[in-house]
Formats: structure tokens, C-alpha cells, sequence
């Protein structure tokens, strides 16, 4: 692994999400960092401002059979079917590494109904490494459930309350881009008592094998993210900062500190970095250098002089 | 396990058959920890078109740090590569997934077909250079013929290993199916098979060493995004049911343990 | 320019569209190929199954301010804001030269209120040059009118029914993609009588300028296209094609032959080149020749036989 | 107009400073319908990011069918480009735009700033080889000093025509703008001025032509997508309210056209 060389003692990098204190706004993206143990040759995972780790939801699911990828154009399609060990081995065999890391480590959740969704953050609320958790309601893959929660505001707010009345640490509710207008969804899970939003989950795609004349991804529509999608994750960033006063952390297509930034000046607290960390393994740790070399050579005060600053008219 | 990102130097890019390159890396770290059958993802792109990088397996390595790997043009990445220049650095990730287990076995049979002879040639060497006195392994390689063949096998007659050759056309070696070769050879379940190739040739290879109880590891490949365990994109169905994934908890795999029917 | 250098003679690549006969699938998208004019250095106009013009309004208007276009990975946003010459001046200077083309004209229009619509279908009818109309119900960019008609589903019927009544040729919709469900506006327009739909028109999208924080568009938004979009493009005509039963348009990121042929497979009768147009200005006719070769190579009785051949389970 | 789509071959790529590169390409079809200030559009990348050309002005074409250009490397695009390497294919359209008029004057001043210089090099020598008699142009170029300057100033040296000089720094030639030097040159409306350089020189420019009533012909840039017309991305506004596009109506407009405000 490479040695740390970007100097942060003088730099003020921390942010909040609610009672969530970070160090720096430079997260993982659920499903992309695995359990974080994965990139431990790569980065220095102490460093890092939280770690997301896959979606977990109460009993382990085998997943999608395969092919579950296909590369599109500067993105990717997924259909893993949410693959998971299931929460009670995600805490006992999971937690133990990713609590002694020293960074708030937050637990996407997944289920097929509210009360799924209730028992998670119960269950997980007596594991006391978790710092947040953060809702997936915009899976795409998974029939049941997961498509509906997340295009539905009344349903979202559902989810949303359950899992608030289910634990005690912050609520991060995670939002769908597949809908007409990403604001409605917000709003609602805002005003059930959602302590955050991260947006974008992936977009839904779909590839063709012409010489088979078979789908690409053996469920046939899948998730697409990477670089590709950053446009319209940044756009609905900016439009749910008009919406909420809750903060938001921004997910989509991120693969550098310039990208990172452009969150930041949307409205976005913080960042999660996703498909670029199997690109390039060291993508979140260059996220986090580029930013602080940013604040330095730019002599900010804090990281948190750039959020919201975008300047229009 | 330690993982490497590192740009490498290109020192050397052949083209040893129609379509068919080989790279020589200088990557003496990721050659250090290298063990036959793992593999290395490459970076085929400067800017994000191809976004992921392309699983290769470790062709050799040698004791000067360099690294090869043997390809054919099939896509996009693998033509960027092709195109490669000496000189240039590559961005490549290794080395991963867990490599063949050598064991005991004093009567190893490598089998191998078309490109699936990539990792077979690393596994042939260390079989010879084995702290407890050197084994040569019998080598069986097939390809549809003498063209694609005969280019492949010249490293390993390199090393003193005798090479059983099978061409589905008859035009070099054995006219058939390398099975049809390892029939011959009355392995036992003392001896090991060790196979990569086309998923129909390691299925054949499998259900005869199945048959006659002798063990078998094969090395599968699909497609990958990471190559490190942490999109799961790269499943494989089990006997047992559920999924293994390639790149983590293969790429090679006891035979048994897969579900072929698939 | 090249010569023709693909032998089509024996090859049947005809397409229908409702009662609108071309003779292969390969059209132009709108606002992408200008006029056609600007091509005729490049592509052999009198080959392509028919040209989609820039979208039209009743009066000129002269678009947004620059900057207007901002490359992005694997794609572009554009907020040209629409700017055209106007239905008048379009008939008297733009209509004679594609006219004399020998292909079917198709004319985009776009309005602010249904009555808008009515009125430019009713002036475009008296051209006698006009083979279809597409009904841009989906353009992202002019803040009146243009969202709202493509994200309701009684709205865009609305607009259909106006335009049907305004003429006899032909209509295709043009569908956004910025909806929770596209079907369901499908289903509408198709119920309010459209000939055919075509899709998907622009993502919404943004980008952000981090040296000066200002939005790399003027407009603030504006709509991404390119390959980056082709996996939801796809995957929304899939969708359609398995919920209406009229003519489906094929549009987004194709660039070559293999997309356009993926979008058959999905469902769709023809296809529509956009910004692969910028990049490569043959990109229509080479997507053209490629489908051939496919047809011959594959000795396929019809490029007909391809549509909705796709195969899942 | 006539535009052609064509892979040609890069003969040379010389940096001629740190930053600035020259590339020789051989296109002559595009090099005889070229006329000073029409420009080409490059593509960087094989793949599909970036995904769109970049607009270059002809810097110099010669009679045997090779076309320069030269620019800086400010991005992704022009880095690609100037890591291409002699024998490389580029795929290239033009020529584009309408170009310099070049009108009757014989009393005609190229003033360039920075890249700006980049058309004025070929604008020079059709001035010179006129059909009705060459005339010898006056050319003031600025940049921000002498490391700039001097690599730019050389292929007009070569052409016999003398350089005016001036430095935002003082290093090399007249310390200041390049309006500074104009001025000095008591030019009057038979007199013409082409320019072409960063927007406020170029402003500067204009409002001085226009107070001297000198007629003043600007060669401007803005992002591109297509260079031919189709995307109506490239818009500049007008004095008279509206917009033009800079590829097609341009990119060379009257001064007094164009809204210099915005
Ligand atoms: C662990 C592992 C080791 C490998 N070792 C080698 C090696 O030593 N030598 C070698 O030549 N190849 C090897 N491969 C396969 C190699 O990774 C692919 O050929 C390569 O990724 C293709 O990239 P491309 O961009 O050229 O093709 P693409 O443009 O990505 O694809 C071109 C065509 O090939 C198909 N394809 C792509 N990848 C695979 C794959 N993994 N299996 C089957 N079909 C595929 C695609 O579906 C498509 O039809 C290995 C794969 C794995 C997983
Ligand atoms: C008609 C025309 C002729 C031109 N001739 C020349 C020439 O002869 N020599 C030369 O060096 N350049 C010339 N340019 C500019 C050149 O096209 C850009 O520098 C180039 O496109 C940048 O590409 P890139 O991928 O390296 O930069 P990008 O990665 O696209 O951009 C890098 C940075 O440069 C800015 N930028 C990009 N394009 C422009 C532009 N056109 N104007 C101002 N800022 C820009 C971007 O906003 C960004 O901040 C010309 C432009 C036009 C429109
Ligand atoms: C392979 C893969 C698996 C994912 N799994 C999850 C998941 O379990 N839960 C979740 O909320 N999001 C999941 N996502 C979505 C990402 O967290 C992220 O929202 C999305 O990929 C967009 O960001 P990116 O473009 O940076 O990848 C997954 C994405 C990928 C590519
Ligand atoms: C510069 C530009 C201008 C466009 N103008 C129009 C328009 O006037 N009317 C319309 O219906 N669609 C318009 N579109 C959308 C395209 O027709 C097409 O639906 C979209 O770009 C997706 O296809 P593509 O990815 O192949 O470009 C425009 C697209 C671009 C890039
Ligand atoms: S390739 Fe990502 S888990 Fe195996
Ligand atoms: S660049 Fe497309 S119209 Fe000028």
C-alpha cells in the first residue's frame, strides 16, 4: 500500500450528517466496498470518513444467478440480487473487523416489507459498533418490496418511520432515481423523520447480447452506475437541496476529487464513492487527498465552505 | 493476502500466434507473491471507455520480476492491449483469487485448451522447481489446430516437458478431444488433474476424472468488475447450491464443488 | 464523400410505421442533424429511412444562452433551449430542399399549451412534404409547458388527441424518460389515438463548473444524451414494447449497428441516430450498412425478423 | 462548401514549448479546399470517452497536402493528442467555417494573442501569395512573456514578415498589451485587423478598431459538439439581439457583430 502523502493535521475536513460527526465527507458506496476488508491492501481504511457496507437484510439471500454484470458505456450494469450473509452473520462475523477500524461504519438495509425493515434496525441497533444505518428503498433488482418503497412517498415515509421507531442511531433513507420527481420522495421520508438522504442509487438498464439474442444480465434489467450517470445523480443532489434542509450525502458516477467537489457545491454534506473503487481501489483515499489538497491550496477554512456554494445567475 | 495497484512498465508485447499477444510486465512485486493460477486485472483504457479493467491469468513469471501474460483479441480491452507499446505503463491489480493447490502429487496432468494454457505454463514451472525435488507434469494442450497450437507450446518444450498435443482437425497431434488423450494416460486417484479451457472441454475433463475418482481442479473464468470480492458480480453456481464468486474464492476450484449443468 | 460501399439490392430492410412505408430503420434523431442539409457533404441523405428534423415551434425562437453544451463521460447535456427558425420559415426555406430528398420527412414539433400543438400540426399538414409528425411532449429545457406535458400521463393524451385532430399524417409521440413508470404514458398517448411512440428523448441532467462554481450550462440543467444513456433507453423500450401495441422508435445513445440492432431485438420497429451524429456525421449510414451486413450475413428474410426477437428464459 | 470526414496519418508532433505542441498531419483533400481561419475537428479518442472532437484551427498547410495545427494542453483531449505518435491515424473533418476575408487591403495587421496566433499563421502567407501581388502583412503577437512568445514568432520570421512584439511581462518585446503596440501603428479605415486570442485582448482589440473606425475581423472560440451546423451548441450573441454559431457562421465575425458585453 502507498504510503499516506497528503498532509491533513492543519486541514478542517470534518462534517455532519445529523448527530453523525465525520472526519471528512468521503464515504463508500453500499455494495461497492464489500465489508471494507476487501481494500485493505489498498487503503487506508482508518482514514476514511465512514464506511457503507453492503445491503444486509434479515435472513441471507443467495442472490441473482449469473451473468449479474455487463459494462456499458463509462458504466456498468448490476443485477447482484442483493447477496448477503443476513444480518445475524453480518454481526457476528462482519462487525468485529469493521467496528475495530475506528471509523463510524454505517449498515445499508434492505426487506421485503415496513416490518422487515423494523426488525433490521432493531437487530442492529443492539450491535453497538453501527454509527447509522441507511435505507435502501431503491434497489431495483429484487422484486418484492424494493421497487415500490422507493418510487412511492407514502411508502418511503413508511419505511422511513419503522426504521426510526426501530433504533436509537441516525437514519439515513437512501433514494431512487428511477422516478418523476425525486423531491416528492425526499420530502416525505424528510418529514417522517429521516435524519438524512443519499441519492442516487443506480439508474435501471438493461444490455443485449446480439449473438444470442439474450439479455446481458440473467434478470434481465439491472442497476446502472459509474461515470455515466453522474449528470443525472447531480442534478437531482442539486434539486433535493432546494427541497430538504436535512442533510444529503451525494452518490453517483464519482471518481475523483473534482467529481467529489461538485457534490459538495450542489448541496451535498458528504459523498460516497462506488463503481470507481473497482476501477481503481484507491478511488475513495484520492476522493479524500484531491479534496484536502483542494482546501489547502484554495485556503478554505473548512471542506464545509464548499457545500451549497454553487453560485447561479 | 497482500494486493498490489501498481503502473507497471510494458518491457516486451508479442504477437506469437494471429490474434494471440503475449506482455512481459516489470511487476517484480506482484511476481514475488505470485502462486500459479491467480491472476492479475489490467487497466485497458487512459480515460473511462473501457471503465473496468480485464482479468488475466499469471501466464510466468521469472526470477528478474517480470510478469507475462498471454491473451487473445477478442474485445475492446484486449485490442487496447494488443496496441500497446513498449515503454508504456499499465495499471494493473495482483496478484488475486487463490491459485491451484500443487499438493503431493507426484503425477500431475495439466490440461489445457486454447487460452485456458495461460496460467498452465506458470503451474508447469513451479511443478518443476518444487522445494522437494522437482516433478515434470505431463502436459496435454488442445486447440482447433495446428495454427493456434503449435505457437502455444513452444515454452512449455522449453522447459524440458514433453507436450501431448489434440487438434479438433486433425492437423497436429492427436485428431480429437484432449480427453480422449488423457484417457490414455491411466491416471489413478493418486495422480491430479489441473485444467483450464472453453467451459464444454474442463466439463468433459470433469466427468471423467469423476468417473475414474481422480482429482480435479479447474480454473473458470466469468466476468468480473473488481476482481477482489467486493461486487459479487462474478458468481458461480454450486453443487451444494448458492454461489462461489471467481475472483475470491477461485478463480480454481475443485471440480466437484461446481454445478455443470449450468 | 465515400462511395456507397454496401450492395442493399437483394436485401429487404423495410419498416412500417402505422401507414408510413421506410425503406430500412435508420432515421436521424431531432436537433441532431440539423436540417439534413448539413450532412449532405457526409452521408448519402437519399439512403436513410428518414430524416427527423430539429424541433419546431410556432414562432422562431432563439434559444438559451451560451454556454449551451457541456461534454460529459460517454455522453453530452445540451439547453439549446429549443431554438428554431419557426413553422413559417421552416415551411419556406427548410421544406423544399428535404422534400426534394426522396425520404420521408419527419417534423418535431414542440409547444407551451395543447392549442400550440394543434395549431403547428395544422400548419405542417398543409405542407404536402411532411410524411409524419413527432410530438416532442419530453424536451427538459424551456421551463413553460415541455416537462409537465411528458411526465402526465392526461396530459400528454391531451396533446396527442390536439394533435391527431390538427392533421392526417401520422403521429409518434416522443417520450420522456424522466418518469417513475413510462409505460404509463405509453399507454395513454397510445389510447388517445398516436400512431406510434418514440424513445426516450434526454435524461435531465447538470454539471457544475468547480473553478468558477457555476453550472457548466447556462440554463443550469439540461438534457444528457450519448452512449452513457443507452442502458435505460433500452430498457425503457423494452418495457413499452411489452405494454403498447402500436409502433415503438428506438432512441438513445446508439452508435453503431449493434445498438441500433439491440433496440430491434428489445421491440422496436426503427431507430433513431442523436449525438453519435456529432462525433462521427456518417454515423447513420454506417449504422445503416451495418444492419445490412447483418441481414445478408445472418441471411435473415427481413430485418423485420429481429424485431422483438429478443429471448428471455 | 465541400467537408470531408478522413483518417490521415500524423507525420510529426513537435512540442515547440512546454505546453504548446505542432502536429503535422497529412490530409491533403482537406489542406486544398482550406482557407485561412476555417479550422478542423479531432478526434482524441479511440474509444468513446472523450467522447466529442476538438476544434484546431489550421495553423499552415503546404503545397504538399500537409495541414498543421498547434495548441495548447489545457485538458484531456489535447493531452491525448499530444501523446500521439508519428504513423498514428487521426480522424479528422474539415474544413470547417468560413475563414478570414481577406478583402483588398493592402494595409492589413494580424494581431495575435497567446493560441490565438494559431490561424494568423496561415492568414499571413496567403496574404503573401496573394494572385494580385503578395502583400506583407504587419503581425503583433502578445503572450504573458518570453518563453511564450518566442517559439510562436518563428514560422513568421521565416516568412520574411516581422514581428511586433509585446509582453505582459516585459520580457521579450514591447512591455504590455498588444493594443498598446496597434495604437503605435496609426492604422486608418483602409486599414484592416484580423485577430484571434483571448476573449478581453480580443475585446480590447475591437473597441479600439472601432473608435479608429478600422475595420477589425475576429476569429472566436467556444465549446463545440459537431463544428458543422447540427447542434446549435456553439452559440455567441449578437449585437443585434440572437445568437450566432460560431462554427458555421463563423468563426470569423465582423468586431461590430458580436455582443462583446457578455
Ligand atoms: C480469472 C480470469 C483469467 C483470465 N485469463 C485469461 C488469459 O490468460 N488469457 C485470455 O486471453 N483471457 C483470459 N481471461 C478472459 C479475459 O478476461 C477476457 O477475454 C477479456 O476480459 C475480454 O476483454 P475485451 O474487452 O477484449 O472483450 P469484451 O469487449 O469485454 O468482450 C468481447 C466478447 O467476449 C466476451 N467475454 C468477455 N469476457 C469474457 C470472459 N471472461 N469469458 C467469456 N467471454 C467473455 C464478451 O461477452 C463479448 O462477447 C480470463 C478471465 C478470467 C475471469
Ligand atoms: C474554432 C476553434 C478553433 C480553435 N483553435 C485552437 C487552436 O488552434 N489551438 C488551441 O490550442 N486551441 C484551439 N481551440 C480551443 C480548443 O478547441 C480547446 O482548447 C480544446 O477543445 C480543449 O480540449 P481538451 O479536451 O484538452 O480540454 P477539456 O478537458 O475539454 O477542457 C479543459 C478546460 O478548458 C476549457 N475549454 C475547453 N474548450 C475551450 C474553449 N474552446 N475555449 C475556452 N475554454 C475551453 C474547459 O472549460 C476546461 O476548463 C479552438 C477552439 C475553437 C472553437
Ligand atoms: C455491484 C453493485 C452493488 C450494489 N449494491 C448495493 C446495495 O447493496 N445497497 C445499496 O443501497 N446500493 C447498492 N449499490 C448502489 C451503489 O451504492 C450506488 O448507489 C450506485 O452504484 C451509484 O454510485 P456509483 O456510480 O458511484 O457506483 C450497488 C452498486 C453496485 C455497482
Ligand atoms: C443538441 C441536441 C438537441 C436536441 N434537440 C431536440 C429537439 O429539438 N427535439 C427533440 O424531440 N429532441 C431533441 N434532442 C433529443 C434527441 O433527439 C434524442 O432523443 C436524444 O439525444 C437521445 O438520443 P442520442 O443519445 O442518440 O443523442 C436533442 C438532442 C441533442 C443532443
Ligand atoms: S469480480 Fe467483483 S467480486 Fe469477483
Ligand atoms: S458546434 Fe454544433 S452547431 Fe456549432
Amino acid at each position: 500500500m502507498e504510503p499516506v502523502n497528503v498532509k491533513m493535521d492543519e486541514l478542517d475536513l470534518r462534517v455532519s450528517i445529523g448527530s453523525l460527526k465525520l472526519q471528512n465527507p468521503v464515504m463508500t458506496a453500499s455494495g461497492t466496498f464489500g465489508y471494507a476488508r476487501e481494500f485493505e491492501s489498498y487503503v487506508h481504511l482508518q482514514r476514511l470518513g465512514a464506511v457503507v457496507v453492503k445491503g444486509i437484510s434479515l435472513e441471507p439471500r443467495a442472490g441473482n444467478p449469473p451473468p449479474r454484470i455487463f459494462e456499458t458505456a463509462c458504466g456498468m450494469l448490476n443485477a447482484i440480487g442483493l447477496e448477503n450473509v443476513g444480518v445475524d452473520r453480518f454481526i457476528s462475523e462482519k462487525m468485529p473487523y469493521l467496528s475495530a477500524l475506528g471509523v463510524p461504519v454505517i449498515v445499508n438495509i434492505l426487506g421485503d416489507s415496513v416490518d422487515e425493515y423494523r426488525q433490521l434496525a432493531e437487530r442492529l441497533a443492539e450491535s453497538p459498533g453501527v454509527a447509522a444505518i441507511e435505507v435502501n428503498i431503491s434497489c431495483p433488482n429484487v422484486k418484492k418490496g424494493g421497487v415500490a418503497f422507493g418510487t412511492d412517498p407514502q411508502m418511503a415515509a413508511a419505511v422511513t418511520k419503522a426504521v426510526k421507531q426501530g433504533c436509537q442511531v441516525p437514519v439515513i433513507v437512501k433514494l431512487s432515481p428511477n422516478v418523476t420527481d425525486v423531491t416528492l420522495v425526499a420530502r416525505a421520508v424528510e418529514e417522517a423523520g429521516a435524519d438524512a438522504v443519499s441519492l442516487i442509487n443506480t439508474l435501471i438498464g438493461m444490455a443485449i447480447d446480439l449473438k444470442s439474442r439474450r439479455p446481458r444480465l440473467a434478470n434481465v434489467i439491472g442497476g446502472l452506475s459509474g461515470p455515466a450517470i453522474k449528470p443525472v445523480a447531480l442534478r437531482m443532489v442539486y434539486q433535493v437541496a432546494q427541497a430538504v434542509s436535512i442533510p444529503i450525502i451525494g452518490i453517483g458516477g464519482i471518481a475523483s476529487a473534482e467529481d467529489a467537489m461538485e457534490f459538495l457545491l450542489a448541496g451535498a454534506c458528504a459523498v460516497q464513492v462506488g463503481t470507481a473503487s473497482f476501477v481503481n481501489p484507491r478511488a475513495t483515499e484520492d476522493v479524500l487527498d484531491g479534496i484536502a489538497t483542494y482546501v489547502r491550496e484554495q485556503k478554505l477554512e473548512s471542506v464545509r465552505d464548499l457545500i451549497g456554494a454553487l453560485r447561479i445567475g | 493476502m497482500s494486493q498490489i495497484q501498481q503502473k507497471v512498465e510494458l518491457i516486451q508485447s508479442e504477437v506469437i500466434a494471429a490474434g494471440t499477444v503475449r506482455l512481459t510486465l516489470n511487476a517484480p512485486d506482484i511476481a514475488a507473491a505470485a502462486v500459479p493460477g491467480q491472476f492479475v486485472m489490467v487497466q485497458t483504457a487512459q480515460g473511462l471507455d473501457p471503465l473496468l479493467r480485464r482479468p488475466f491469468s499469471i501466464h510466468q513469471i521469472n526470477s528478474e520480476g517480470l510478469l507475462q501474460i498471454l491473451f487473445k483479441v477478442v474485445g475492446r480491452g484486449t485490442e487496447r492491449l494488443a496496441q500497446c507499446r513498449t515503454g508504456e505503463q499499465l495499471s494493473i491489480l495482483g496478484p488475486l483469487g487463490n491459485g491451484f493447490n500443487l499438493g503431493e502429487s507426484g503425477n500431475a496432468c495439466l490440461v489445457g485448451g486454447g487460452m485456458g494454457i495461460a496460467p498452465l505454463l506458470f503451474l508447469a514451472s513451479r511443478f518443476l522447481q518444487q522445494s522437494h525435488g522437482g516433478v515434470t507434469p505431463r502436459v496435454i494442450l488442445g486447440a482447433r489446430n495446428r495454427e493456434e497450437l503449435v505457437p502455444l507450446m513452444g515454452d512449455f518444450l522449453a522447459l524440458g516437458i514433453e507436450v501431448l498435443a489434440a487438434t479438433d482437425d486433425g492437423s497436429f497431434g492427436y485428431h480429437g478431444l484432449v480427453t480422449d488423450v488423457l484417457k490414455t494416460l491411466n491416471l489413478t486417484s493418486q495422480s491430479s488433474v489441473y485444467s483450464c479451457g472453453p467451459k464444454p472441454m474442463m466439463a468433459a475433463v470433469h466427468h471423467l476424472c469423476q468417473k475414474e475418482n481422480i482429482p480435479c481442479q479447474v480454473s473458470v473464468e466469468t466476468v468480473m468488475a473488481c476482481g477482489m470480492g467486493a461486487c459479487l458480480g462474478c458468481a458461480v453456481p454450486l453443487k451444494a447450491g448458492g454461489y462461489a464468486h471467481v475472483c475470491s474464492d477461485g478463480p480454481v476450484f475443485e471440480a466437484g464443488e461446481l454445478l455443470w449443468s449450468l
